[in-house]
């Protein structure tokens, strides 16, 4: 792999992780309101993934969507700022963190209704498809979307009119505070694409460039006209759900309030060794961003001078995202109507 | 071109002159191309135009419908067809959650061209569960526009501006008014999609409708008259917007106001009518509005009832009637 | 197999056989009306099925399944009747072809949505297993309806929880015009089963004894409580869709129309083989009445007199059927109200 | 026990009560389990009752509700807990075209004990998709019953008469009620289920409202007082049926009526019941019936936008001063 494209993928890397602890701090602090879903520990797939695609390729992706915007190009003002719900935020303020948006980026937004990417980029796809053009759609969710219908009639139907759609699941083995066994029939996902024939591997989502490296192949082939293609990417989160969720549900607790039912014991002794803390994580080595920190170290790439220059880098940009968020107008009611308005021309209406 | 042609026909030439000037036209849904779809709404444009642009889809409410949202935002203009509306109850989030509130919450960054097509109403002995309206329903989403073609005319001037709209339009059509014959000239220019129309002048009272039983209230209309009663009757053409000027001006001078349609009654599309024109035209009206609506009840199967659970030209008579006469003795 | 059980299920047959003919021709003289979907050339499916389960068994079928009620007890008068739109038909009246029920035969309703009967059986086989009973139900579905969210949903549900439910497609091939290949990316409907770990075959659906067999076996391993089962049965239907379906989307039109068009005359092809007439395939002896017919003959269980007299039995049970529908009394418009507020008990409201 | 509690502890002790004297109760839905319920509706039942019992489902919302009409279809009596109302529109066919019409479609053969609770409306900034609501789809549904407890009393009684009803019942519960306070005590009998309360008397003018805007209303009412308007304050409590005699009998001493709710304005639950007052108390009325609801458009995510695009405490004021002065002039 080339250098530049390592240290890009861990500038993005640093800089998703740094933006997500700050945007937790500015929740606490009653800057950021509503659900906000962070991604610290997940950010090898999106930065493997995006770093994979072409700028003519779209993106649709979920509530936990801050980073795949950051990655793919949206500035860390627009985003924060829309954390903020300011007019400046890529969505004017009327999305906040579970709905980012960015035309020109082809970041076709961020959704709030599980399963309902698989439509969106199908859709996308489909435009495609019929126009013969060259381009893709990356199509991410979460391990606890694949049950929703959307997940089954999108998959046949990309399939059976081979559309160019790479379908991402990040799947980090919780819904929420339902652990994978506990809702899926099949818990490795991959094996879900079988029922509509589509190519499917599952990665290592701790290791960025396993990553960029099996997309970049299911991208090839999808730009060969095969039709879509399914990754199941590994990862895990080291916070709770959202802000909202005291992660109360994770090992500790349940062992105490259950230990005496049995089949339960059993679901949690087969979850445990999958949720250790970040902290632990980031001892064993276990943490994606340490993972590849110390690959481009032992490659020679950068010294560990020029990490933290990019970390002081980083630092900086994230405060200065906060500091054009804080000083950025409100929208007024009137935006607000504009935005809804906004497809009306100059039709008048009664 | 001017003549009488029946009402699926006038869609489908409606749809057929889109896709022709425009590429990024393409429809999709259930047996909508070989099949030549369920009421012949797309007959004969598989053939002319393939299954890319004229698509048949598997049994997916929600997910194709999605599918046309996601079309929609990258500037394709996708006309879904929901075989029927009630399987549209499957597709409510994709219309609500999604086509309806992207280029808002966007921040007004994204068009949504879509256009969802949905026979619906009380058909033939269809039984609960294929009679299902859903007016009310979509009448609370903002982002939305719902047109209610009742004539052939109507029906291909609202297609071909719904097509055209970057707004997201859904499009109600009774599964009775198919086969029903109107006179259709392509070279008359369109009044705005959202536009009422005045389908007979009376001084009596006014009676509002759309879609088949506003053309029932135009034979009610004609019974009454014979009768001595000149009811005014408007067709809305459109529930969202509604065109509030045309029966406000019509109540200020008629002074009572029934409201006809086949929904239930309770909650039913009227209870906004009733509730904006009530409000509106207090100071105007004799009486109070009256609403007259399908009853209170899933459609039965059985033919008698079904036809007793919605109204009927006899009935509407009899409402509006009523209504004219009332206050009479007092 | 028992003699008495391979005569029942021959009666069963030419009982279907005749009772839907009937509605048809009943329909056209106007005496049912709505939508009418028959069953000629599927009845060793139901017949098969059904003979297998137990009284304590539940059934939930389709719009199609006037044969279901049949051969699970509910009386041809009382379907008939229901048919007519009759106070005395099954559903009251109130129902109609499409939504036949029979509390007592636990014959759970004829669904009008595709993808409906999925999660109602699953809720019963949820009350099932909840209460440890030893009961099963029979979930029935075509081709068509597998590509409907609720399938996806409640398979996983099901084999998650390891539900008693035997899923059983009806595949005729056909979603009213649109053939199998061109509404599933997989046309082989039992390999949908993989994406839940659900154990699944495929039966020839003209064999009446190999969907006995079949569904007895699956039957069995449900009882033994490792959940759900599947099975594709294959099969066709001799009519159209319903009685509103002239069927001209059949490879004649097909074929006709679209000659010029390579891929669509590759698909037609493939498609031909499988609709020929149904007199074509009497002739050819792949009706699944004369299969079992001649298999009864063949081990000398009936001869030719006793299925004649058979024959006429059950003409007069459809004719008496036809009297008795029209014979009943319409329902009032008080019995839709009581219909309607049937579970209200005593309470009055406003 | 008499005593103060927050609203999901009246939900929580409602639920615990009937599970405990019912086995064919049980609960299922997204996190109900282990995790206890999003608003801590389930906490502790897990522990209690086992996984059958509180059943911890897949995100498949039309899947499972579904299921819980098959359950209820056999005795069972579920209690469906869709996370939040949003995603109520996944599972709208499950509700409106299975449980509302099964015991009507089989001629009145099969119970429908089926209990589905929904959080919902405007919380704190969760935007768009987020803040969807449905009173007025639900409401247009023959079949269904529509519990709106705004009170913890309220929340205690209606949940326990929904579990018991063999009919199908909503209960809208209010996202930013869970963690209001008021007293609960579980020895009081309750009213019929769908009985309004009058919540403050007076004979200035009737408003008329449900849920969480029924508390903003009283709160409006004593700071009306304060100018000499004195308010009358109906908390309907139920959305299907609605106890029409007791708003009709205010506004027969009031003549005047303010409707307030939460939901967009145009064809909202607001609407039906404008539309049914207006009717029934024309000749009661001084002024028109005046609707105060949400705008419309959905919901912006920005905080300020978001407060200005329902009804507060303030802005009830302002439009119930303005309906007592109305005509004061004149
Ligand atoms: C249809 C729907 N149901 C429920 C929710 C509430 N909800 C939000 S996120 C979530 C869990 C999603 O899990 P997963 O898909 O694994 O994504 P993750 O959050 O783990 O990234 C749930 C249940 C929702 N937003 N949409
Ligand atoms: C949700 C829904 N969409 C569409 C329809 C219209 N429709 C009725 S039957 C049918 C085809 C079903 O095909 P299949 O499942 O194969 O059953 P078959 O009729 O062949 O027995 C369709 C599309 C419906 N009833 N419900
Ligand atoms: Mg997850
Ligand atoms: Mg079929």
């Amino acid at each position: 792999m080339k250098r530049n494209t390592l240290i890009a993928m861990l500038r993005d890397m640093l800089l998703a992780r740094a933006f997500e602890e700050r945007a937790a701090k500015e929740y606490t602090q009653g800057n950021i309101a509503g659900f906000l879903h962070l991604y610290p520990g997940e950010e090898a797939v999106a930065v493997g993934v995006l770093h994979a695609a072409e700028p003519g390729d779209y993106v649709v992706s979920t509530y936990r969507e801050h980073v795949h915007a950051l990655v793919r190009g949206v500035s860390a003002r627009a985003v924060m700022a829309e954390l903020f719900g300011r007019k400046s935020g890529c969505s004017g303020g009327m999305g906040g963190s579970m709905h980012l948006f960015d035309a020109e980026r082809r970041f076709m937004g961020g959704y709030g209704i599980v399963g309902e990417t698989f439509p969106v980029a199908t859709g996308i796809g489909y435009a495609i498809a019929m126009r013969e053009l060259p381009e893709a759609v990356i199509c991410f969710f979460g391990d606890g979307a694949v049950n929703q219908g959307t997940f089954h009639e999108s998959l046949n139907m990309a399939a059976l009119w081979q559309l160019p759609v790479l379908f991402v699941c990040e799947n980090n083995r919780y819904q929420i505070g339902t652990e994978i066994h506990r809702h899926s029939a099949v818990t490795e996902v991959y094996k879900r694409a079988c029922g509509y024939r589509i190519p499917a591997e599952r990665i290592n989502g701790m290791d960025v460039i396993e990553v960029y490296r099996a997309t970049q192949s299911a991208l090839q082939r999808i730009r060969e006209g095969t039709g879509p293609q399914f990754l199941e990417i590994e990862t895990y989160r080291f916070r709770g759900h959202s802000m909202a969720d005291p992660g109360s549900y994770r090992p500790k607790v349940e062992v105490q309030a259950f230990q005496e039912e049995d089949p339960i014991t059993v679901v949690l002794e087969e979850t445990l060794p999958d949720y250790p803390s970040a902290e632990h994580l980031n001892a064993i080595g276990r943490d994606n961003i340490e993972h590849l920190r110390k690959h481009i170290h032992e490659e020679g790439l950068l010294g560990i001078g020029e990490v933290e220059q990019l970390r002081r880098e980083i630092a900086e940009e994230v405060e200065d995202a906060v500091r054009f968020a804080s000083e950025s107008p409100e929208p007024t009611m009137a935006d607000a109507f504009a935005a809804l308005n906004c497809n009306r021309g100059q039709e008048v209406l009664i | 071109m001017a003549g009488e042609v029946l009402l699926w026909q006038a869609l489908n030439r409606a749809l057929d002159a889109e896709m022709e000037s425009d590429d990024s036209v393409f429809t999709l849904g259930e047996d909508v191309g070989l099949y030549g779809g369920s009421y012949r709404v797309t007959e004969g444009l598989y053939a002319k135009y393939g299954e890319w642009r004229v698509r048949d889809t598997p049994i997916s409410e929600g997910g194709f419908t999605g599918l046309g949202v996601g079309a929609a935002m990258v500037g394709m203009r996708p006309v879904v067809e929901i075989m029927t509306i009630n399987f549209a109850l499957l597709a409510l989030d994709a219309i609500i959650n999604m086509a309806a509130k992207i280029p808002f919450m966007s921040g007004g960054r994204f068009p949504m061209p879509l256009v969802v097509r949905m026979p619906g109403g009380v058909a033939k002995q269809l039984a609960a569960q294929h009679s299902q309206r859903l007016e009310h329903t979509l009448m609370n989403v903002p982002g939305l526009r719902i047109a209610v073609p009742a004539t052939p005319q109507d029906a291909w001037w609202q297609t071909r501006q719904a097509i055209r709209s970057n707004e997201p339009v859904i499009v109600l059509e009774h599964e009775l008014l198919y086969f029903s014959k109107g006179p259709l000239d392509t070279r008359l220019e369109a009044p705005p999609m959202h536009r009422a129309a005045v389908r007979r002048t009376g001084s009596d009272l006014t009676i509002v409708s759309y879609s088949r039983t506003a053309l029932l209230t135009e034979q009610a209309a004609t019974r009454l008259a014979a009768e001595g009663i000149e009811a005014e009757v408007i067709d809305l053409r459109s529930l969202r917007p509604i065109d509030w000027d045309r029966c406000a001006e019509s109540v200020a001078k008629t002074h009572r106001l029934l409201i006809v349609e086949e929904d239930c009654l309770f909650a039913g599309a009227g209870a906004e009518l009733a509730a904006t024109l009530g409000e509106r035209c207090f100071f105007d009206l004799d009486t109070p509005v009256r609403r007259h609506a399908g009853l209170d009840i899933p459609t039965p199967y059985n033919g008698a009832l079904e036809a007793a659970s919605i109204p009927t030209v006899s009935s509407i008579v009899e409402a509006a009637r009523a209504l004219a006469n009332e206050g009479a003795q007092a």
